[in-house]
C-alpha cells in the first residue's frame, strides 16, 4: 500500500510526461488526478492505521548508495509524522490536480503541467517517507526541481524564468547547509539512517567537530546547518526572497507547492530530526528567533503588497514562521498541527485567489479588482472561510493551531520567549489586517475594470469542488484533530515519531487576557481593515502619503532583493568576469602558456640572430666555445696553473 | 576463457577497423557511407566485447583480472595488461561512448570522413590501453599516444581557432606528462621494475616520494585538469568537433583522476598525506573559481568546459580526502561526468549542427520548437547540477562526504559548488531553451532527429538509472578502491598515532 | 745562451711576425709570400729540433708546391684589390679579448707543460739519422697511416677534379645511343596550319 | 715540468716549453686570423695552414723531447693532409668564385638565420 | 714452396680479416671509379645502384665478423662489438642516402659517377674512424671522410648555395680539425702516446694534468664539430640548407653516426680516468644542443634548415646518454641508450629527408619551403600520414620509435642521478615538439596549396622502410635493445 502511495504519482508523472501528447490534454489531467486521488485515499487509510491503530512500518525497496560503512536504501519509513504528511500532501495534491483540470484548460501544455505536478507529489512523498538523510535529500531537491519547473512553467515570461532560477538557487543555498549537516551527521555517527542516528544522538552531546580551527560542538553545528536547509526550503527570514517571486507560477502550483506542501518540508525536517534538535539548545534558540522574525517580518510586508498572490505568499511565509517558533520551543506537535491546518486554509486561499484570477482572466493586482463578491459569490465565500481560518477566528482550524503556538510561546518563561510572544501577537494582528484588506479590496467596493468585471463569472465545478472540500478542512480540521495532534491523545498518536526531551505538555495560559489576546488582535485587525477599506476609503492613500518611507520600506520588502543584488548578485557577476578575463586570460594564460610561448618566440629570434651567415661569425662562436671551456678548466685547475 | 587475450583483442579491434578504413578507396558518397558504417560496426563490436568482459569480471576479486603478461622492452618493462574494479568502469565507459560519438559525427563531419574515423578508432584503442595497462611505461605509451589523434581531430575538424587550441592542448599535456616520465624512470631505477602491481607493493623512501608525487601531479593535474593548469581545456573543447569534445570530456580527462587513484595514492602514500591539504585547496579553488568563470561565459561549449573543470575539482578533493567514500565518489563522479558532460556536448552539437554557432546569445526559446531537445537538455543540466536522482548527485555527494571527513573546511567551501553549479547551469538553460522564441533564424529549427534521440537516449537512461541505482558501479569499484587507499590510510593512521603519541608525551611533560 | 738558442729566437720571432703579416697584409700575394717565409722559419725550428726530414719536406712540399698553388689560385681568381675591404671585423675588440684570454691560458698551460713520467722513450744505443729512422718505420710500423694518407690524397684528387673539371659545353661529342634511339616523332613534327593563323 | 732534462734540451739549451709557447702563439694567431680578416677566403686557408704549422711545431717538439718518432710521423701525416686540404679548399674556392664572382668573406652569406 | 707461400698468404689475409669490410668498400670504390672513368657514357645511375649493393654487402661482411674484439696495426685499428654496431648504422645511413640520391641527382643533372665513389670513400672513412683506436688513425680517417664530405656538400658545383655550403663547411671543418690536432698534440705530448689504450694507461698512472685536459677539450671541440653540437654547430643550418638534399641526408645520418662513435670511443677508451672532466664538457654541449635545437628551429621556413636545427637538438639528447655513461652511473646502459637513440634517429631522419625529397613540385624543381606542404594531406594522404608520424616520432611522442629513443637516454640520465639534465631535456623537448607540430599543422590543418609530383620509387622505398621502422618499432623493440646492449658492453 505504501509503495502505491508513493509510486502512483510517479507513474502518473511518467505517463503524462512521455505519452501526454497521445493521451490528450484532458485525459492527462484525469489520469494523474485519479492516481493521486487513489494515493490520497490510501493516505487517509494510512493515517488511520498508523495514527490510531499504531501500525508503524519500515519498507526497504532498493539499495541506494552503498560505500563502505555508508549504506543507504530507498525505503519507506511510515510513522505518524509521515502519515500526517502523506495525508496533507496527497490530499492537497489531489485537489490541486482536479482544480488544475479546470484552471489550466486553456493552456497548450497541460500534460506537461500534470506531469510536473505529479512529479512534485512523488518527490514530496519520497521526502516524507525517507528513512535516511540521503533519501530525504533526494526528495528535498526533487521538490526543488519540480518547483523550479513549475514556477518557470510559462517559460516565455522572463519574470517566470528569473523567479524559477531564483527559487532554485536560493533553495540551493539552503541545501548547502543541509548537505553540510548531513556530512556532519556522517562524521560523528558514521551513518545516515534515522534509527541509528536517533539511537546514538545522546552519546554525542559532548562530541565536537573541528571547523575553521575550532572544536565546535557537533550537534549544534549539525543542527544549525540542517536548519539552514530548512530556512531555504521554508522561505525563512534571509532566505525568503524566492517565495514571493515564485508566484510567477500558475496558481495551483502556488497552492500546492508554495503554500501547502513543499515550503513546509523544512518544518517537517526539523520535526523529523527532533531527536537531534532537542539536544541542541543553541539550535532551538536560533530556530525560534528566525521563526519569530519571519512571522513578524513577512506580516509587515504583506500589509503593503498589491498582488493578490503575493499577499498570500507573505502570509505563508509568516505562518511558516509560526511553525518554526513552535519547533524552536520544542512544541513539535503544535508545529505539525499548524502545518496540517495551514495546508487546508492556505491552499483554499490560493485556489480561491486562483479562481478570482481565472475569473478576471489573469488579473492579479488587487487595486484593479473590487466588487467581485457579486460576480463570484461562491469563491467569495470560500475566501472568507479561508481568511477566517487564517486569522484564527474561534473554532476554525487556524484558531486551534495558531493560538496553540502563541500559547506555547506565552508559557515559555524565558526572556526570549516573551519577546517572541509579542512578535507573534503583532504578526497575528497584521495577518488579520492584511487578510481582510485583501478580501475588502477584491470583493467589496466598485469594480475598477468594468470590462473585466462584466466578463467575470464563477469558475466551473471542477475548480470550485476542491474549494469546497478544502473549506471543510479549513473549518473543521482543528476541531477534529486537535486532540490527536496537541491534545490529550498526542502521546498515543505521535508515538515517538516526535521526540520531546522534557515531554509534551499542553500549555495552560492562566491569564484570561493573555489567553484571548490573539483573538482580540484578530478582531482589531479586522476592524482596522474595515475602517480603512470600507468605512473611510481615503485612509490608505493618506497613510501611504504620510508614511511614505515606511510604506516604501514595506512595499519593497525591506529592500531585501536590492540588498542581495548588491551583496551577492552583482559581485558574483563582477567576480566571474574578472576571474575569466583577468584570472584566466591575463594571469594564468598570460604567465602560463601564452606567456611562455611568447618568450620562446623571443628567445628564438635572439638565438637565430647569431646565425648571421658569415663564416667568421661561425668561427668566432666556435672559438668562443673553446675558450669558455678552456677557461672553465683553467679555473678548475687554477691551483695547478698558478703555483708553477 | 582465461586463455583468450580479451584485453588485447579489445585494443586490437579498433586498430583493425582503422586499417580496414585505411585501405578503403574513393571519396564519393558511397565510400563515405562505408567509412561511417565500418567505424560504427567496429565500435559496436568492441562495445559488445567489453560487455563480455563485464560479464566475466569477478566482482569479488579486488586484484587484477584478465591479465596478460608478455616480454616487451626488457624483463622488467613488459607488455602487461589487466583490469580491476577501478579500471573496468572506465574501459566500459570508453567502449560505450565510442559508438555514440561515431553516430554523433554521422552527418556533421563531411570532409575527410575516413581519416576522421581512423583517428577516433585509434584513439579508442589507446584509451582502452591506458586503463588496461599494468606497466608504467606501457601506461605512459598509451597515455601520451592519445595526444596524436586528438591533436589531429581538433586541428583538422575543429573551429576557427583550432590551431591555437590544438597546440595548446598538445604542448600543455605533453609538458605535464614528461615530468611523469622522468618520475617513472626514477621509480624504475629504484624498484627495478615498472610493473604496476609490483610498484604498488614497493615502499618508496619518504624523501623521494614527494618528488615523484609532484612529477605525477604535473601530468595528472594538467590532464584532469586542475586549477590553475586548466586553461587548455576550454580552448580545446570549444574548437574540437562535437565528438571530439565528448571524448575529451568524457574519457581523456578521466585519465588524470584515474592516475591519482592508481598511482599517487597507493604508491606515494606519505607524500599524498603530506600534500593532501594542497590538493584539497586546489580542488576547492577549482570548484569555486571555475564555476564562477563558467557563469561569465558566452559560449556554450566553453561554459560546459569550465563546468567540467569544476566537476573535476570534486574528483580532486574526493581522491585526496583519502576516504573510502571520497575516492569511490571520485570514481563515480568521473563515470557520471563522462556520461553527463558527454551528453551535454552532444546536446550542444545538436544545435550547433543546425545553427553553426555556439554563442548562447544566438539562441533562446528553443522549448517552443524543440520540446524533446528541451527535455534531454534539462535532464543533463540537472545531472550537471548534481540533482539527486541523477548520476551527478552520487559522485558529488560522496566526494563531499569523504572530504568533510578529511577536512571540514575544504568541504565547506567545496559545497559552494552546489550553489554555483546551479547558477551557471540554469542560466545557460534559461538563455537557450526558455524565453520567447524571437530570433528569426530559429523560427524553422527542427527538433531532434531519431538518430540524435538514439544517441542521447542511452546516456539519459544511464544518467537516471545510475542516479537511482548506483550500486553496480559502486560495487564494481569498491574492492579495488579499498586496495588503492589502504596504504594511504595506514600512513594517515601512523601519522595520527605519532601525533597522538607526541601530544600525550607533551602533556606528560607539561604535567611534570 | 748557445748558438742554437739564438737561432731559436730568430726563427721564432720571424715565424710569428710573418704569421702576423699573413693575416694583416692587404695584398693576398704578400700574404702568400709571408706564409712562405713562415714555413721557412718553421723548417728552421724543425732543424733545431733534429727533425731534418720534416724540415726538408716542409720546404719542398710546402714552399715548393702548396704555397705556389696558393699563389697560382690567388692570381688566377684575379681579385680586384680595390674592392677588398679595409679594416678588420667588427668583432675585433671582443675577438682580441677572447684571443688574448685563449692565448694567455694556452701559454700558462704550455709554459708549464709537464709530461707524464711514463711518456719518455729511453734513448737507444743505436744512433741513426732522422731520415733513416723515419724511413725504417714509415712503411712498417706506420704502414696503416701511410695507406690512409694515400686514400686521403686520392679523395682530394677526385674531389678537385670533380669540382673543377669542366667539359667544354661547346664541344660536340658523338652519342651513338642517341643517334640509334632517335625516332621519327622526335625529329619532325607535322603541323596542320590553318590558313591565316600561321605557326605559332 | 720535465722531470729530467731531455737530451735535446741538454744539447740546445732550449726548453720544450719555449717551443710550445711559440706554437701556442702561432696557433692563436692562425685561429683568430680566420675570423678577424674579412678580405678573402684564401687568407683563411692560409690561416689554417698557420694553425697546422703550429701543431706540427708542437708535434715535432714533443717528438724530439720525448725521443719518440711517432710525433714526427704524425706531423708528416698532418702535412700530407694539409696539402690535400689545400687542394680541395682551393677547388671549392674556384667553383665558388665561378658562381659568385667574388671570394670576399663578407659576400658569403646567401644562407643565414 | 708454393703451398707454403699460399698458407702464408692466407694467414696474412686472415690476419687482416677485421678490416675486410673497409677494404671491401674501398676496393669497390676503386673499381667503380675505374668503371666510371673508362666508361664512355655517363654511368652514374648504375654505379650508384651498385654502390648501394656494396654498402649492403659490407653490412653482411660486418654481420659475419666474429663477436670478439680484434686489433690490427699495433692497435691503431680495432674491430669490436661497438664498432660493428656503429658501422652497420653508418652503412645503412649511407645506403639510404644513395637511394635517396638516385632520383634527385638525376633530375638535377649531377649524378656523376664520382658521386657514389665519393660516398663510398666517405663511408669507408667513417668506418675507419669508428674503428680508429689511435689519434693518428682517427685523424686520418676523419680527414678521409671530411674531405669527401666537403666535396659532396659542394657537389652541385653550378649552384651558389651548394658551393657556399661546401665553402663554409670546408673552412669551419679545417678549423675544427686544427683544434682537434692541437688537442691531439697536447695529449701526445703529455702521454707520449697516440694509442688510446696507451693514453688511458698513462693517464691512469699519472693522473689527468691540466695540459691533458686542455688537449681533451680541443679534441672534444673538434669532434663536437663533426657531430654538430653547440657551440660547434654553426655550420649545420647553412650546410644542411645548401648542400644537395641527399647529401644533407648523408650528413644527417651516416656522418652523425661516425662522429658520435668517435666521441664515444675517445672518451671511454682514452680518457676513462678523466671521466669527471669530459662528463662536464659533454653535459655542457648536450644542454646547449638541446636548447638550440629547441629554440632556433621555431621560426624556420626552409625544411632542410629546420631539420638541421632539429638534428642539433637530437645530438643533444643522444649526448645525454653519453653523459650518463660513467662508471657508478648508467655505464653500459648509457652507451646502449646512445646507440638506440642513434639507430632510431637514423631511421627517423632518413625518413624525414625522404619526405623532403618527395616535395617535388616540378620536373626538376624541388620545394624546400614548409608552407608548400599546405594541405598535402588531402592529395597525398599516405605521404602526409607517414611524414606526420615521422615528425611526431622526432618529437618523441609515444608509441613511435622516437619516444623510446628518449626513454632510454633519460633513463640512463636518471640512473646516473643527472635528474636536472633529464628535466631540462624534457622541457626542451616540449618546445621542440612545437615546430614538428607546426609542420603537421601545415600538412593537415591548412588549406590545400601546391600539388606535388609523384614520388620517385627509390624515395618511396626509403620512406617505406624508415616509416615502417618508426611506426612499428614499439611492437618488437627487443632486438635493437639487445644489440645495443651487446655493443655497449665493449667499454665496460
Amino acid at each position: 500500500m505504501y509503495q502505491a502511495i508513493v509510486l502512483l504519482p510517479l507513474i502518473g508523472a511518467l505517463f503524462a510526461g512521455f505519452f501526454g501528447r497521445s493521451l490528450g490534454d484532458k485525459n492527462s489531467g484525469f489520469l494523474t488526478s485519479a492516481l493521486v486521488l487513489v494515493s490520497a485515499a490510501l493516505s487517509w487509510l494510512a493515517l488511520y492505521q498508523v495514527g490510531v491503530e499504531g501500525q508503524e512500518a519500515r519498507i526497504t525497496l532498493l539499495p541506494f548508495i552503498g560505500v563502505g560503512d555508508l549504506q543507504t536504501t530507498w525505503s519507506l519509513r511510515i510513522d505518524t509524522l509521515t502519515a500526517v504528511m502523506l495525508v496533507v500532501v496527497n490530499t492537497v495534491s489531489a485537489l490541486v490536480h482536479i482544480y488544475s483540470v479546470g484552471y489550466m484548460s486553456d493552456d497548450d501544455r497541460q500534460p506537461l503541467f500534470f506531469s510536473y505536478l505529479s512529479l512534485f507529489t512523488f518527490a514530496m512523498l519520497a521526502l516524507v517517507t525517507a528513512d535516511n538523510l540521503v533519501q530525504l535529500f533526494f526528495g528535498w531537491e526533487g521538490v526543488g526541481l519540480a518547483s523550479y519547473l513549475l514556477i518557470g512553467f510559462w517559460y516565455r515570461r522572463e519574470s517566470a524564468n528569473a523567479a524559477a532560477i531564483k527559487a532554485f538557487v536560493v533553495n540551493r543555498v539552503g541545501d548547502f547547509g543541509f548537505a553540510l549537516g548531513i556530512f556532519g551527521i556522517w562524521y560523528i555517527f558514521r551513518d545516515v539512517n534515522f534509527d541509528t542516528i536517533f539511537a546514538a544522538a545522546k552519546e554525542h552531546q559532548a562530541t565536537t567537530i573541528p571547523f575553521f580551527g575550532y572544536q565546535v560542538p557537533a550537534l549544534d553545528l549539525i543542527c544549525l546547518f540542517l536548519f539552514m536547509g530548512a530556512m531555504g526550503k521554508s522561505a525563512q527570514f534571509l532566505l525568503h526572497t524566492w517565495l514571493p517571486d515564485a508566484m510567477e507560477g500558475p496558481t495551483p502550483v502556488s497552492a500546492l507547492i508554495h503554500a501547502a506542501t513543499m515550503v513546509t518540508a523544512g518544518v517537517f525536517m526539523v520535526a523529523r530530526l527532533s531527536p537531534l534538535f532537542e539536544l541542541s539548545p543553541t539550535a532551538l534558540i536560533v530556530v525560534t528567533c528566525v521563526g519569530a522574525i519571519t512571522a513578524f517580518f513577512a506580516a509587515t510586508v504583506g500589509v503593503a503588497q498589491n498582488d493578490i498572490k503575493r499577499v498570500i505568499a507573505y502570509s505563508t511565509c509568516s505562518q511558516l514562521g509560526y511553525m518554526f517558533v513552535a519547533l524552536g520551543l520544542s512544541a513539535y506537535g503544535a508545529a505539525i498541527f499548524h502545518l496540517f491546518t495551514h495546508a487546508f486554509f492556505k491552499a483554499l486561499l490560493f485556489l480561491g485567489a486562483g479562481s478570482v484570477i481565472h475569473a478576471l482572466h489573469g488579473e492579479q493586482d488587487l487595486r484593479k479588482m473590487g466588487g467581485m463578491r457579486k460576480a463570484i459569490p461562491l469563491t467569495f465565500g470560500m475566501m472568507v472561510i479561508g481568511t477566517l481560518s487564517l486569522t484564527g477566528f474561534p473554532f476554525t482550524a487556524g484558531y486551534f493551531s495558531k493560538d496553540m503556538i502563541i500559547e506555547v510561546a506565552e508559557v515559555s518563561h524565558s526572556g526570549l520567549a516573551h519577546v517572541v510572544y509579542w512578535m507573534l501577537i503583532s504578526a497575528a494582528f497584521l495577518t488579520s489586517f492584511y487578510s481582510w484588506r485583501l478580501i475588502f479590496m477584491a470583493f467589496y467596493g466598485q469594480p475598477k475594470d468594468h470590462h473585466a468585471f462584466e466578463h467575470a463569472h464563477e469558475s466551473p465545478p471542477v475548480m470550485t469542488g476542491p474549494l469546497l472540500i478544502l473549506s471543510a478542512g479549513a473549518l473543521f480540521a482543528g476541531l477534529v484533530f486537535a486532540p490527536y495532534f496537541v491534545g490529550a491523545d498526542y502521546a498515543q498518536f505521535w508515538r515517538g515519531s516526535l521526540y520531546f526531551l522534557h515531554g509534551w505538555h499542553e500549555p495552560h495560559v492562566a491569564d484570561i487576557v493573555m489567553k484571548w489576546l490573539p483573538t482580540i488582535v484578530m478582531a482589531a485587525g479586522f476592524g482596522v481593515a474595515w475602517w480603512a477599506y470600507i468605512a473611510s476609503p481615503g485612509v490608505p492613500a493618506w497613510t501611504v502619503k504620510t508614511f511614505r518611507p515606511i510604506h516604501a520600506f514595506l512595499y519593497n520588502k525591506w529592500y531585501f532583493d536590492e540588498l542581495y543584488d548588491w551583496i551577492f548578485v552583482r559581485p558574483t557577476r563582477w567576480l566571474a568576469r574578472v576571474l575569466w578575463k583577468y584570472g584566466d586570460g591575463a594571469i594564468i594564460d598570460g604567465l602560463g602558456p601564452d606567456g611562455v610561448a611568447a618568450s620562446v618566440v623571443a628567445t628564438t629570434k635572439r638565438v637565430v640572430r647569431i646565425q648571421t651567415g658569415f663564416v667568421y661569425t661561425y668561427a668566432f662562436v666556435m672559438l668562443i666555445g673553446v675558450t669558455v671551456l678552456i677557461t672553465w678548466f683553467a679555473y678548475l685547475y687554477r691551483g695547478a696553473l698558478f703555483t708553477l | 576463457m582465461k586463455e583468450w587475450p580479451i584485453l588485447t583483442t579489445l585494443m586490437l579491434l579498433p586498430v583493425i577497423g582503422a586499417l580496414l578504413l585505411a585501405v578503403l578507396r574513393g571519396t564519393d558518397a558511397a565510400a563515405l557511407k562505408n567509412a561511417r558504417w565500418i567505424a560504427l560496426w567496429t565500435t559496436v563490436v568492441t562495445f559488445a566485447l567489453s560487455l563480455i568482459l563485464l560479464n566475466d569480471f569477478d566482482h569479488a576479486n579486488p586484484g587484477f583480472q584478465f591479465v596478460e603478461h608478455r616480454p616487451w622492452l626488457s624483463d622488467t618493462i613488459t607488455y602487461y595488461v589487466g583490469v580491476d574494479g577501478l579500471s573496468l568502469p572506465f574501459v566500459i565507459l570508453t567502449t560505450f561512448l565510442m559508438p555514440l560519438t561515431i553516430l554523433a559525427s554521422w552527418n556533421s563531419i563531411t570532409v575527410r570522413v575516413k581519416e576522421y574515423m581512423i583517428a577516433f578508432l585509434i584513439l579508442e584503442a589507446l584509451m582502452i590501453g591506458v586503463f588496461c595497462a599494468l606497466d608504467l611505461v606501457l601506461f605512459y605509451l598509451f597515455f601520451e599516444g592519445g595526444l596524436i589523434p586528438m591533436f589531429i581531430i581538433i586541428g583538422v575538424w575543429g573551429g576557427p581557432r583550432r590551431v591555437y587550441a590544438s597546440f595548446k592542448f598538445f604542448l600543455y599535456t605533453l609538458l605535464g606528462s614528461l615530468f611523469m616520465l622522468i618520475a617513472i624512470l626514477v621509480m624504475y631505477g629504484m624498484a627495478g621494475t615498472t610493473e604496476i602491481p609490483a610498484l604498488l607493493k614497493y615502499d618508496f623512501p619518504v624523501n623521494v616520494q614527494a618528488w615523484l608525487w609532484f612529477a605525477f601531479l604535473a601530468s595528472f593535474a594538467v590532464k584532469l585538469p586542475m586549477w590553475p593548469v586548466h586553461t587548455w581545456l576550454p580552448d580545446a573543447h570549444v574548437e574540437a568537433p562535437t565528438a571530439g569534445s565528448v571524448v575529451l570530456a568524457a574519457i581523456l580527462l578521466k585519465m588524470g583522476g584515474y592516475g591519482f587513484i592508481r598511482f599517487s595514492l597507493p604508491m606515494f602514500p606519505d607524500a599524498s598525506v603530506q600534500f593532501a591539504p594542497l590538493m584539497l585547496t586546489l580542488g576547492v579553488a577549482a570548484i569555486i573559481y571555475t564555476s564562477l568563470v563558467a557563469f561569465a561565459q558566452k559560449d556554450m561549449k566553453k561554459l560546459i568546459a569550465y563546468s567540467s573543470v569544476a566537476h573535476m575539482g570534486f574528483v580532486t578533493i574526493g581522491v585526496f580526502s583519502g576516504t573510502e567514500q571520497g575516492v569511490q565518489g571520485a570514481v563515480f563522479q568521473m563515470i557520471s561526468h563522462g556520461i553527463v558532460s558527454g551528453a551535454l556536448f552532444l546536446a550542444v552539437g545538436v544545435v550547433y549542427d543546425r545553427m553553426h554557432t555556439r554563442e548562447i546569445a544566438a539562441y533562446g526559446g528553443l522549448a517552443d520548437r524543440m520540446p524533446i531537445y528541451a527535455f534531454f537538455f534539462m535532464v543533463f543540466t540537472m545531472a550537471n547540477v548534481g540533482l539527486p536522482g541523477t548520476s551527478g548527485f552520487v559522485g558529488e555527494f560522496l566526494t563531499l562526504m569523504g572530504t568533510f571527513e578529511a577536512n571540514t573546511v575544504a568541504a565547506f567551501f567545496a559545497c559552494f559548488g552546489l550553489i554555483l553549479s546551479a547558477v551557471y547551469a540554469l542560466t545557460l538553460y534559461r538563455k537557450m531553451i526558455f524565453g520567447k522564441l524571437e530570433k528569426p533564424s530559429l523560427a524553422t529549427i527542427k527538433d531532434m532527429s531519431p538518430r540524435e534521440i538514439g544517441i542521447m537516449a542511452p546516456l539519459l537512461i544511464l544518467t537516471i538509472v545510475l542516479g537511482f541505482y548506483p550500486k553496480p558501479v559502486l560495487d564494481m569499484t569498491s574492492g579495488s578502491v579499498k586496495a588503492m587507499i589502504e596504504p594511504y590510510q595506514k600512513e594517515l593512521q601512523a601519522k595520527a598515532d605519532t601525533g597522538a603519541a607526541a601530544k600525550s608525551f607533551a602533556e606528560l611533560e607539561n604535567r611534570r | 745562451m748557445t748558438i742554437a738558442g739564438y737561432f731559436f729566437y730568430l726563427f721564432s720571432i720571424v715565424l710569428i711576425s710573418s704569421g702576423a703579416m699573413v693575416i694583416s697584409a692587404r695584398n693576398p700575394v704578400h700574404s702568400v709570400l709571408f706564409l712562405i717565409l713562415a714555413f721557412l722559419n718553421a723548417a728552421g725550428l724543425f732543424v733545431l729540433l733534429g727533425a731534418e726530414f720534416l724540415a726538408m719536406i716542409l720546404i719542398i712540399v710546402y714552399v715548393g708546391a702548396v704555397a705556389v698553388l696558393f699563389l697560382f689560385v690567388v692570381m688566377m681568381l684575379d681579385i680586384d684589390f680595390d674592392q677588398l675591404r679595409k679594416g678588420m671585423s667588427r668583432y675585433l675588440p671582443v675577438g682580441i679579448l677572447v684571443g688574448l684570454v685563449l692565448l694567455a691560458e694556452l701559454i700558462l698551460v704550455v709554459g708549464g707543460f709537464s709530461v707524464a713520467p711514463g711518456a719518455f722513450r729511453p734513448v737507444t744505443g743505436e744512433q741513426v739519422t732522422n731520415t733513416e729512422a723515419i724511413g725504417r718505420v714509415l712503411y712498417t710500423d706506420y704502414l696503416y697511416f701511410f695507406q690512409l694518407s694515400g686514400l686521403v690524397l686520392l679523395v682530394a684528387m677526385i674531389g678537385a677534379i670533380v669540382l673543377t673539371l669542366r667539359h667544354r659545353s661547346d664541344s660536340k661529342r658523338q652519342n651513338i645511343a642517341r643517334q640509334v634511339g632517335r625516332k621519327r616523332e622526335d625529329a619532325i613534327e607535322v603541323v596542320k596550319v590553318e590558313t591565316g593563323k600561321g605557326i605559332s | 715540468m720535465l722531470n729530467t732534462i731531455s737530451p735535446v734540451e741538454a744539447a740546445t739549451g732550449i726548453a720544450l716549453q719555449q717551443y710550445l709557447t711559440v706554437a701556442a702563439i702561432l696557433f692563436t694567431l692562425g685561429a683568430f686570423g680566420i675570423f678577424l680578416n674579412r678580405k678573402n677566403v684564401i687568407i683563411i686557408l692560409m690561416c689554417v695552414e698557420l694553425m697546422l704549422l703550429a701543431v706540427n711545431v708542437n708535434l715535432v717538439a714533443f717528438s724530439a723531447y720525448l725521443n719518440d718518432l711517432t710525433g714526427q710521423i704524425f706531423a708528416l701525416m698532418v702535412l700530407t693532409v694539409a696539402a690535400a686540404e689545400a687542394a680541395i679548399g682551393l677547388a671549392i674556392i674556384v667553383i665558388y668564385h665561378r658562381n659568385r664572382g667574388s671570394i670576399a668573406v663578407d659576400d658569403i652569406n646567401s644562407m643565414k638565420g | 714452396m708454393l703451398s707454403d707461400a699460399f698458407t702464408k698468404a692466407s694467414t696474412m689475409f686472415s690476419t687482416y680479416a677485421p678490416i675486410y669490410p673497409e677494404l671491401f668498400v674501398v676496393l669497390a670504390a676503386f673499381v667503380l671509379l675505374m668503371w666510371g672513368v673508362y666508361n664512355r657514357y655517363p654511368a652514374g645511375l648504375s654505379i650508384s645502384i651498385v654502390a648501394v649493393g656494396v654498402l649492403v654487402g659490407a653490412m653482411f661482411l660486418i654481420a659475419r665478423q666474429p663477436s670478439v674484439a680484434q686489433e690490427l696495426f699495433n692497435g691503431a685499428f680495432v674491430d669490436d662489438g661497438f664498432a660493428r654496431f656503429m658501422k652497420i648504422l653508418t652503412l645503412a645511413g649511407a645506403a639510404l642516402a644513395i637511394l635517396l640520391s638516385l632520383d634527385y641527382m638525376r633530375r638535377e643533372r649531377i649524378l656523376h659517377f664520382e658521386y657514389p665513389v665519393l660516398i663510398l670513400l666517405a663511408t669507408a672513412g667513417m668506418m675507419l674512424t669508428i674503428s680508429a683506436n689511435d689519434l693518428i688513425s682517427l685523424y686520418l680517417a676523419l680527414e678521409l671522410q671530411s674531405l669527401a664530405l666537403y666535396v659532396l656538400a659542394a657537389f652541385h658545383r653550378d649552384q651558389l648555395r651548394s658551393t657556399e655550403a661546401g665553402l663554409k663547411y670546408f673552412i669551419l671543418g679545417i678549423l675544427s680539425s686544427g683544434l682537434l690536432l692541437y688537442g691531439a698534440s697536447l695529449v701526445y705530448g703529455y702521454t707520449g702516446a697516440t694509442n688510446f689504450a696507451r693514453i688511458a694507461e698513462v693517464v691512469q698512472v699519472s693522473g689527468a694534468s691540466v695540459g691533458l685536459v686542455f688537449g681533451l677539450v680541443f679534441i672534444l671541440a673538434g669532434l663536437a664539430f663533426k657531430l654538430a653540437a653547440v657551440p660547434f654547430h654553426m655550420w649545420t643550418p647553412d650546410v644542411y640548407e645548401g648542400a644537395p638534399t641527399p647529401v644533407t641526408a648523408f650528413f644527417a645520418t651516416a656522418a652523425k653516426m661516425s662522429a658520435m662513435a668517435m666521441l664515444i670511443r675517445v672518451v671511454l677508451t682514452a680518457f676513462p680516468d678523466a671521466t669527471q672532466q669530459w662528463q662536464q664538457i659533454i653535459i655542457a654541449i648536450s644542454v646547449g644542443s638541446m636548447a638550440l635545437g629547441a629554440f632556433a628551429a621555431i621560426g624556420q621556413t626552409n625544411i632542410k634548415r629546420l631539420l638541421g636545427y632539429s638534428s642539433i637538438g637530437h645530438v643533444g639528447y643522444a649526448l645525454v646518454g653519453l653523459a650518463a655513461a660513467v662508471p657508478g652511473g648508467a655505464a653500459a646502459d648509457g652507451v646502449s641508450a646512445v646507440l638506440i637513440y642513434l639507430a632510431i634517429y637514423l631511421a627517423m631522419t632518413a625518413g624525414a629527408f625522404a619526405c623532403v625529397l618527395a616535395m617535388r613540385n616540378g620536373r626538376t624543381t624541388y620545394s624546400e619551403s614548409i608552407s608548400d606542404l599546405a594541405g598535402v594531406s588531402k592529395e597525398q594522404p599516405l605521404f602526409a600520414f607517414l611524414f606526420a608520424m615521422l615528425l611526431f616520432s622526432l618529437a618523441g611522442i609515444p608509441p613511435l620509435a622516437g619516444f623510446f629513443a628518449k626513454l632510454y637516454v633519460f633513463s640512463a640520465a636518471v640512473q646516473s642521478q643527472l635528474y636536472w639534465l633529464a628535466i631540462v631535456g624534457v622541457v626542451l623537448s616540449v618546445i621542440s615538439a612545437y615546430y614538428y607540430l607546426r609542420i603537421v599543422k601545415v600538412m593537415y590543418f591548412d588549406e590545400k596549396g601546391e600539388t606535388f609530383q609523384p614520388i620517385a620509387p627509390s624515395v618511396k622505398i626509403t620512406l617505406g622502410i624508415t616509416a615502417a621502422f618508426t611506426l612499428l618499432f614499439f611492437l618488437y623493440p627487443s632486438p635493437l635493445k639487445l644489440a645495443a646492449d651487446a655493443a655497449s658492453r665493449t667499454f665496460f
